[in-house]
């Protein structure tokens, strides 16, 4: 238990870091374009990744750099990807909003909002035919759940009872707009009886209680019976993408949100369990070097050659 | 082509199914699903039988194509070769996002860490009187989208070999099947037969001829090749070339037909601006220019929808005698 | 009370034969193309526009010949329209799948399935903004309810709480599908309160049941209280489309709905309030008359002429 | 355009609001919606202020792009005349069913009983470093669809007028905000001014010359700019042309610089099939073949989706260098 635990706040620590490193790297402008951070929602992506095994498949969105580390990315490719060289996940053509690593089952990060869920859709489909047993899961925010293919996607799989989870990063803004200003009914899991799925909210700031309820979701999929609708509550502790200051938040939320920072929580429970301070700071200080080191690789490898861009459009 | 095998007479409809069936029999991995494909037989009765025989791997969908074409995807990406049927082809704009955004650009966007096998099967194309939401050329969408092959059988045997090597490429492929031709006849082998697959991106000449060249496709292809006949009459030898695929082009075919004829007509259902007339037009004029002795033409649909009423329908589309007066037009030039 | 009904029975009558002489139409292939007929569905156009008044709006389905003349447009227009002629509703540009009559409020029959749904709304926010204190309909199948514009629209209209109804015609199938095999959870009213919006299921047979629960859904909406989703149960009597012979069903399904025509419940109400059957027959033959004089004046007027395809593209 | 009007400076993201406020304080028809429009003053920030000018008719709408564009159709047949946002072009696709089937055929569909005054606003084009689903030109998307204008503004002044045109008009325009030219500033009257609406359908000459010409438009229209400049230098006297409006195209313009200069080079962001750049070779080529003295080009985009890495994007693009290559090529051929 405690060495899992561990393990898990090990890696928030890393994807925290990442995001730190790619803030400064686009407030420096050393990266263009856009992009989006997950500092604050670590817990979502980690401790659902924490109850998938190998072969197991994830989509995420483009706020996906979490998601894609936590099923085991490597650090130096995943920075090398934002920073657009050639020995990036994707060579460099897809960028920040685009990780994807299929060795590790990371389908990928998509840009257009809903798009994934159907893809994960599928990926379960494919393992209910061929019997393998893998589950899928789709990440996706609070606002891409007023999207059509929500809908869809929820009904066919449901229907089809594919092992699938719905895993909703309810961060309480869309770009900008809270929650309320664009959904009638703010509780997204009271969807889930028109599907005829379970709902289940949790705490997605607290990684054990997401990995617990991810692994009972897991459970019911591999077992045949079909989806669950997870809306994990956290909050994104910055804007929506670097040119956002956030002013639209009223005043103490942030910080009551950060005071329920899911490294802290997880410090928390760690402590709890007799590990000292000595021992978790050394774990942050160790992810830390492992961040920087990868971030150093990146950055020293080659841009790619122009000729490249005509690769990889057809088979 | 071997002509060795023993043949049987079919329609271009009950050729889908039968390429389908071949496809599903010596392939595991390839799947089917769409609206009412499997124990409805399709909404054209052109899947009919597939589900009895192929079980789970042909599913019935509810109405959700974007749905439908994600699941492709994410199927394929698994190792399946998953075949998706969009009932009408005007039905694409639903799901526009997932063939243009996703299924186009996944294997480019991950800098080639898969490819993706999706070949997506729809009924295009006007003359039926289904009016404007229901008789587009909706090919005509996805020319400017890179990471697509599109191809536009317009007989029996095109159909059966192109569908069929659709689904055995590793790329995304939209197969339009024209609704207007599902009664044409032709003749396939009567057990599957590798000899029968027709190579993607090769067109196909189907009548040789000295004094221009016509392409055109499927209902514009047998149009064309009524108006050759009568054009011989008139004392000009039409040649007509189907190119069958649109992406990628045999221009190249198109070309050494030039080289003899020098003069050119693309006849092209659907409007003319932005489809692949007017995109293969351009490219005889910029690339191939020295070969034109006549200003290239292009003779299409109208500028508008396609209307319901027949007077208006006939109207809209292209037939053989303005296809024929044209011609004249072009080698009198 | 009475007389009311005595109208709406008319007007279902009329829908009836006007549907049965278009089915003789397309078998005698004097149209082309595709129809969807209504026969059976009566109750539930009829119903819900009874509960109109003028300034309000429809649209529907390529199933929508019912609807558009319960809201009044005229049969021979109608008629005229199916039959591509110069003076059908539409001058022979939509056929049978877009019958369409601004001047009566039927703003249109759409080919594609869900495309109407946001329309309907647009139209209601219109008269939210413009405070006209209209209201909107649109009424679309059970196997609509499963696609992405269901989904977009029912929660932005609940958010808004624009003065429109959403009118499901649950004849229990798709094409060919029964609503059980494409849909996890068929009860349609589950999927309204996760739209933070009242779900009302009706007997859609009963078009005095149907009348009042669209007005009572109409009060709230005019009362600025938002949409409400209305789910008419009912079926549909022939296949699907021309070509179905509708051999999926299971046996006696049809006979036990035959029983629930909605024509012959109207006419026990109607027996039930004293009207007698010599004015009932009376009323049903004048109906058909009607209809027959309609159909002949539309198949005597003349074809568009083909220059006419040029026109209304642009203003 | 009168320039009597005292005029200010201002850039082409601020013109955006510029125009929409102009355009709702001048008719209260006028409402507006989209993502983020209002409290946020828009995801480009380039709608600020409007919402808490014009309250109610700037509506911040859920992530639901079809139902954004189905509601601008509705309000439209009740008399107003919305102006909907799609925050990046590339999510037209979500929404490509609302505009190719609903919006474009509703006026020929209904036999013309109403006009369909639709605005739809979205970010298009490449050079920011968005990658493949975030870079489109998504106006190649829409040519095929009679029932749409479209139109591509490259200025300031253009923006301004061509989006007030826009809106006035009685049909569905969409309006394409190039993203790579939010920073570009000009000038406008500091009062609402109908002398600087721009007519749709009316290319502008944007520089005159006698031994070619060059069509270019949004980004494409500057570098081209620029390399007509370098081309002077090299003895070559280029004329650029903007068509500004893409549908309906203004070829005679086109036709008129033809007839001086016999040689045509169409330079287009984007793939070449199926693009607008391709339609206008193919009509120049087929319409006024006789005019050309050489071949006519295209010189466009790759046949790749946009890369995210700043050197391959930069490579996708044309550049001022390769349009000055190749006109120097045509001029010489
Ligand atoms: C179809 C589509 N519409 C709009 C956008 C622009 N967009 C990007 S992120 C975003 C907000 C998404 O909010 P949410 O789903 O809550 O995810 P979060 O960003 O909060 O993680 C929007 C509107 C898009 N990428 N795709
Ligand atoms: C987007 C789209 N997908 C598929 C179709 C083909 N189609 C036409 S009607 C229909 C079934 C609709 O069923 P339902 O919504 O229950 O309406 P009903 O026909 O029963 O009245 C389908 C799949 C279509 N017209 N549009
Ligand atoms: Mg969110
Ligand atoms: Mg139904």
């Amino acid at each position: 238990m405690t060495d899992e635990l561990l393990d898990l706040l090990r890696r928030m620590h890393e994807i925290r870091f990442f995001e730190d490193t790619v803030k400064d790297w686009f407030t420096r402008a050393l990266v263009r374009g856009s992009t989006h951070l997950y500092q604050g929602q670590e817990a979502v992506a980690v401790g659902v990744c924490a109850a998938l095994r190998p072969g197991d498949t994830t989509t995420c969105t483009y706020r996906g750099h979490g998601t894609v580390l936590a099923q085991g990315a490597p650090l130096d490719r995943a920075f090398g990807e934002i920073l657009g060289k050639a020995n990036g996940l994707c060579r460099g053509k897809g960028g920040s909003m685009h990780l994807t690593d299929l060795s590790v089952g990371a389908l990928g990060s998509f840009a257009i909002v809903g798009a994934h869920l159907p893809i994960s859709a599928g990926a379960a489909w494919a393992a209910q035919l061929l019997g393998t047993g893998a589950v899928s899961v789709t990440f996706f925010g609070d606002g891409a759940a007023n999207i059509g293919t929500f809908h869809e996607t929820l009904n066919m799989a449901s229907t089809w009872k594919l092992p699938v989870l719905f895993v909703i990063e309810n961060n309480l803004y869309g770009e900008y707009s809270p929650i309320a200003s664009t959904t009638a009914n703010p509780v997204l899991i009271d969807r889930a009886p028109g599907y005829g799925m379970p709902g289940v909210r949790v705490d997605g700031n607290d990684v054990i209680a997401v990995r617990d309820t991810a692994r009972e979701a897991v459970a019911r999929a591999r077992a045949g019976a079909g989806p669950t609708l997870i809306e994990a509550m956290t909050y994104r502790q910055l804007g929506h993408s670097r040119s956002d200051p956030a002013k639209y938040r009223p005043a103490g939320e942030l910080e009551s949100w950060l005071a329920r920072d899911p490294i802290t929580i997880a410090e928390q429970w760690l402590r709890s369990l007799g590990v000292s301070d000595a021992d978790l700071d050394k774990l942050r200080d160790d992810a830390a070097a492992t961040v920087r080191d990868a971030a150093d690789r990146a950055m020293s490898w080659p841009d790619p050659d122009p000729a490249e861009r005509f690769e990889d459009v057809l088979a | 082509m071997t002509t060795v095998a023993t043949t049987v007479e079919i329609n271009y409809r009950k050729a889908i199914a039968r390429a389908l069936a071949d496809a599903l029999a010596t392939d595991e991995r390839v799947v089917f699903l769409g609206e009412d494909v499997g124990a409805a037989g399709g909404a054209f009765k052109a899947t009919e039988g597939l589900k009895e025989r192929f079980g789970d791997r042909v599913r019935d969908t509810p109405i959700a194509e974007q749905a439908i074409v994600g699941t492709a995807i994410g199927a394929a990406l698994m190792g399946l070769r998953p075949v998706a049927e969009i009932m009408f082809a005007d039905f694409a704009g639903v799901c526009f996002d997932q063939i243009v955004n996703s299924l186009a650009k996944y294997r480019y966007t991950t800098g080639g860490q898969v490819s993706v096998p999706v070949t997506i099967r729809m009924a295009n194309g006007a003359g039926a009187g289904f009016g404007p939401q229901h008789s587009q050329q909706a090919e005509n969408w996805f020319l400017n989208v890179p990471g697509l092959k599109i191809v536009v059988p317009g007989t029996v045997e095109d159909l059966y070999g192109l569908l069929r090597s659709a689904i055995r490429d590793d790329d995304p492929v939209l197969v339009f099947e024209h609704k207007n031709l599902f009664g044409v006849k032709g003749r396939l082998p009567a057990e599957p037969d590798d000899a029968y697959l027709v190579p993607l991106g090769v067109a196909s000449v189907v009548r040789p001829g000295t004094d221009i060249t016509i392409v055109a496709a499927q209902q514009m292809r047998h149009r064309a090749l009524a108006a050759a006949a009568q054009l011989e009459g008139d004392g000009i030898s039409a040649e007509v070339i189907d190119p069958r695929t649109l992406v990628p082009f045999d221009l190249d075919t198109v070309a050494e037909s030039l080289g003899r004829t020098s003069r050119l007509l693309v006849v092209q259902e659907g409007p003319p601006d932005g489809g692949w007339g007017a995109t293969l037009v351009a490219r005889v004029a910029a690339e191939h220019f020295e070969l034109l002795d006549a200003a290239p033409a292009l003779l299409a649909g109208d500028r508008t929808p396609v209307p319901y009423a027949t007077p208006l329908e006939d109207a809209w589309l292209p037939d053989a005698a303005r296809i024929r007066a044209e011609a004249a037009r072009i080698v009198r030039y």
